[in-house]
């Protein structure tokens, strides 16, 4: 992994602020869902935020993204507003959808959030598709396809990457590689030493970045923008890092050695990134506010889910098809 | 359609495929297609049925790809969730079994799960179909898994004008819309359509009217209803034939009142019988019309067996026209 | 079984599971488990049902896999090929849509395809259900699409006792058996199975018996039949329960002769309504009883639209135990 | 591509002749589809003879075999009765499954021919299968899988590669890589510049050799048995080769232009290799022998193939199941 030098100053505000919301979302739902204010099942994002904050900080609203039930993270660093997000996740009429798909489905055009799906690996293929729509309309947009370093071993990885680098589409495949696919680690599950490796193997342009420093990433993303936006096909980022509450809430990460969770969370990107931003003079108090701002955000969100009503139980005939289904 | 002979104007159904193809292309820059094997390069597919088309579109707009179904599958979706009506050719339906993830889990849903906030315009077309011996993983009909699958549309044609007419409107439908087409029946030839001609998805046809007893059926099965009510004709007997075309969902009412005439009915299709597509059609019209109906609802449709290479053993195995005529007996007493 | 309080015997469903394959890998040297996460240094598998396994039997024979069934699937094929037993895991039945090609070209078709020179005798573990707030992806029951091809067996449990026994008799059958779980009803008790319990492949079980009219279902649909016809038999209706068991090939005779008995029926699913396996139980009985119903054969079963997330939604959509009574009185009249 | 020194020559010798069989085999399946004295759909070998020759001589007969629709050639290089496999091909009760697999079905335990598939890539899967039971079993047997380079584009090559290699099972997967898959060229389809690169990108032991100069395949091949056999693990092999006569029988090839088919034609590896055994002082009568001998196995083998019975109807209701199936 090259090290690289800081980004500039706006830019780590821009993903400190991303990523700090990220986080903050992260602790309040985990306390929700502790006291039993919302009954989901939840995949934790804390640990993983820079990682997005940073890549979707090299991209516009407007590009495209394509995320996994893991998506929290990369929902909100796409600019997903939190209201309608928070909603969804409660299974409330004024989600994002209705409260039909719920956490592991969020959508959201308008901020770019195309597709999210719960199952492994299959947002490759799609993502294709939107870098194809993008390639034929010349609209210059980008696609971020995210998924993690399971979701390699599945058969719609290969045929997707090699798909996306035959036809040079414009398409960003973001495995954040947190070592682990449910309980198992990575080296049980890979025959290669990395997920760049593969990436390389099936001739594409592929970087392994640490995901948890914030101009690494930003630098290793806004390479990979760069690179599709002048037409020269996708890159496999891959980036390291660390889920710290398990592959959903509950699991106790029984699987992970003691020491490897203590040095990740020693490692914890969020107050490495804070500090630097100290570190740039940026004073405590607009550090603060912005966390403030964040917080109030989160809570006016939270608050708004918790308000809404349900969707009324015959909604389940409507969108099934472009028509409404008969009772 | 039971009349074979070619006429001046005649047509195969592979051709009239490509013309719809051609017209939708033609008609709405939107439509893309992605396969194996399909553009000109690479022989307009294996089938010849994409011919033309990417010398006419280009190959922006038509596309061979890597053997990928997923891929491909997965390409149309995220194309057609902004805007594109692609078409993905899985040359044959047995390698639908590599892409029902994409099919199922994403096509079908992707609406659904994002409360109306995307759509996906796509249709895949496959070709299958015993009769061309090739034996056991080639010639699947597979049509009963698809139909099961909410937000999929099926459809099937019998012949080249509805064939036209049908993937026409599949292509610029907007929900994903699965076309099945029958291998043997790409070089069966029939009437051409005219270039407007149209076809609406969920609404059956009736070729054929009589009153002793229905016929439902689709795609290769709709040829041996033709013949086998000719054969009963002789007999004196008087087949109402009902093409349903879409197979899901399928036209309820169109059948219902079919059958509410006749007082009978055989549903027949190449599938197996077991657990097919007959089943729900046959439940369908017990549950409105039990008292009507003068004996139950038959059904015809191939053995419990994966499709057998001999020619003798596939014969024994597949549904007939034998089997038509023998099912309505029974109930005709 | 609709009593679910707890007994001092009684062992969950899961639990259930977990002595069978203990037992089969005890008795034959041969079974082998492949799955994610199943071996005890990943948990013991997501819902703990292999737990225990790879630290009696070794990981040679409990395999934690990378995410790739269609790897595991064609493992278990191979291995199968060559006189193993495997049980392979799906985790959740919507992903057997990314390995239906091993399933299905594969698995099911091996046999018949060599002239019966090789056999595939694997067991394929897979739970789904509704009620888990999974949402669209996670919850499908897809054991129609299982039923309708050829060379399958498809198996499901409605209590521990059952789900101990034919567990055991899915994995030392020379066929490839499909077994479906219910994600929810891991956690329900019943009455633990004796170390020797068996119940046969292909036999249906009657658990309760009644006079006027037969619910007909399996897996999660038994515990609510079992509901409705207590809350029916308030209103002085008797209902026959039929719990198949193996849902393909079902058990004809008995779900007939209990129809010929009762003169009435209902079949009952979770799984969405339209084209179900509802369809092909209810058509075999017009089949073959449509004189002597009252009524025609009534199908419970979920609604026309992928699994909703939101609570509300999908309990308007889901199968239900109002369905059951209600589909009850409109056919008794 | 390395450069191999000569094989023995009694190696030689054995490759030969079962290249041999393979070419005289196609010739006159074409020859009888031609004639209309079959009538069934045929995929063409002719210039992969040497390829599964000498990898088929590096095994053993009860190594197991798992190949594709194209597998005439492994099937006979493995060692497969010419009868039991003409009497399938023709759909006669006397083949090898009874008339109900066919070509594209072939099943033959007892030389190891275990599975058959016509859909790409599948066999990769299964043969981890076969491999997985000989680790367990320590039966120190190998499998050979063969596909070609457009399976190489499909998940389950991905899936089945990465799962032999984290287990090091005794699998060897042979790509011939005959530059088409149906009627389009590698280059078209593969993001990656061999298929060596995509073993490669897996971790797996891999190795690109001519195929067609059966010193070099058989070298490779050895290699690769001698490595499974020791318990080090896969190997993929990439044999470059070709094949003369399109992808089924009535393709014209007129996807190939025509100076690579002329090219190809002059690297025919049967010519070459008959030359290489006069060139080891075997006479041309030992050869003509050879010759001869596979001439009249082949002539006995159509004509059982000819005279043999139809499976009757009813057959469809058995190996179903374990039991018949009711009428
Ligand atoms: C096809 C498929 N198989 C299995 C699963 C179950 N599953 C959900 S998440 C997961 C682990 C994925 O790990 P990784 O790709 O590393 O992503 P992470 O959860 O670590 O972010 C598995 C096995 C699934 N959703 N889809
Ligand atoms: C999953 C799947 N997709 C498509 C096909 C149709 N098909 C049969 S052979 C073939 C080409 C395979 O090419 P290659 O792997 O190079 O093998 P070759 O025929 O050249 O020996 C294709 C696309 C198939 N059989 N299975
Ligand atoms: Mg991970
Ligand atoms: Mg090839």
């Amino acid at each position: 992994m090259a090290s690289t030098d800081m980004v500039d100053k706006d830019v780590l505000v821009d993903i400190f602020t991303r990523a700090d919301l990220i986080m903050q979302s992260d602790i309040k739902f985990r306390q929700m869902i502790g006291a039993g204010q919302l009954q989901i099942v939840y995949y934790p994002v804390r640990g993983q935020e820079v990682v997005s904050s940073a890549m979707m900080a090299a991209v516009n609203q407007d590009d495209y993204l394509v995320t996994i039930y893991r998506g929290l993270h990369d929902q909100l660093a796409k600019g997903i507003p939190s209201k309608e997000l928070w909603a969804e996740f409660a299974g409330k009429m004024t989600g994002t959808c209705k409260g039909k798909g719920g956490p592991m489905h969020i959508t959201h055009p308008a901020t770019g959030v195309m597709v999210t799906t719960g199952i492994v690996g299959s947002g490759i293929p799609i993502a294709n598709g939107l870098g194809l729509a993008s390639q034929l309309e010349k609209d210059g947009k980008v696609t971020v396809c995210c998924f993690g370093d399971g979701a390699t071993n599945i058969g719609a990885f290969h045929e997707g990457l090699n798909m996306a680098q035959i036809w040079k589409l414009p398409v960003i495949f973001l495995c954040q590689n947190n070592l682990y696919g449910e309980h198992t680690h990575m080296r049980d599950t890979t025959g290669s030493a990395s997920i760049k490796q593969r990436g390389e193997g099936l001739g594409m342009r592929s970087v392994q970045v640490n995901g948890n420093d914030a101009s690494a990433m930003y630098t290793a993303a806004k390479e990979a923008v760069d690179h599709a936006r002048a037409g020269n096909g996708p890159t496999l980022i891959e980036a390291m890092t660390f889920r710290f509450h398990g592959h959903l809430l509950g699991d106790t990460s029984h699987y992970i050695p003691k020491e490897e969770m203590e040095q990740a969370k020693k490692d914890d990107p969020m107050p490495i990134l804070r500090q630097q931003l100290l570190d740039l003079q940026i004073s405590e108090a607009d550090v603060a506010a912005i966390e403030a701002k964040n917080a109030a955000i989160i809570e006016e969100a939270a608050q708004f889910a918790l308000d809404s009503d349900y969707p009324p139980g015959d909604e389940y005939r409507i969108d099934v098809l472009d028509v409404e289904i008969a009772a | 359609m039971s009349d074979t002979a070619e006429k001046p104007k005649d047509i195969m159904f592979a051709q009239a495929l490509n013309m719809a193809m051609n017209k939708a292309m033609a008609d709405d820059p939107k439509v893309i297609l992605l396969g194996e094997d399909i553009a000109d390069k690479e022989g307009g597919g294996v089938f010849k049925v994409t011919a033309g088309l990417s010398g006419t579109y280009g190959t922006d707009r038509v596309r061979s790809t890597p053997i990928s179904e997923q891929a491909i599958v997965g390409a149309a979706v995220g194309a057609a969730l902004v805007g594109y009506k692609p078409v993905a050719e899985i040359m044959l339906m047995n390698f639908i079994t590599v892409a029902m993830d994409q099919i199922v889990n994403h096509a079908a849903k992707l609406r659904f799960m994002s409360g109306g906030q995307t759509s996906v315009p796509l249709t895949i077309r496959t070709t299958t179909g015993a009769g061309t011996g090739l034996g056991g993983q080639h010639s699947d009909m597979l049509e009963a898994w698809l139909a099961h699958v909410p937000g999929l549309k099926v459809v099937a044609a019998s012949n080249p004008q509805d064939a036209y007419g049908l993937l026409y409107s599949s292509i610029m439908d907007d929900n994903p819309v699965i076309f099945i087409e029958n291998t043997p029946g790409y070089f069966v030839k029939g009437p051409a359509p005219a270039a407007d001609h149209t076809v609406p998805l969920g609404k059956a046809s009736i070729p054929r009217e009589g009153t002793d007893i229905t016929l439902i059926g689709y795609g290769s099965a709709i040829s041996r209803c033709h013949a086998a009510a000719d054969k009963l004709a002789e007999d004196g007997i008087s087949c109402e034939i009902v093409d349903l075309r879409t197979i899901a969902p399928f036209d309820e009412e169109t059948v219902l009142k079919s059958v509410a005439k006749t007082k009978a009915a055989v549903v027949v299709h190449e599938a197996v019988r077991s657990f097919g597509t007959g089943a729900e059609i046959s439940s369908r019209i017990h549950e409105e019309l039990f008292s009507e109906l003068r004996a139950p609802v038959g059904r015809v449709g191939s053995g419990y067996a994966p499709v057998p290479f001999s020619p003798a053993i596939e014969k024994a195995w597949m549904f007939s026209q034998d089997d038509i005529e023998r099912e309505v007996h029974k109930i005709l007493g």
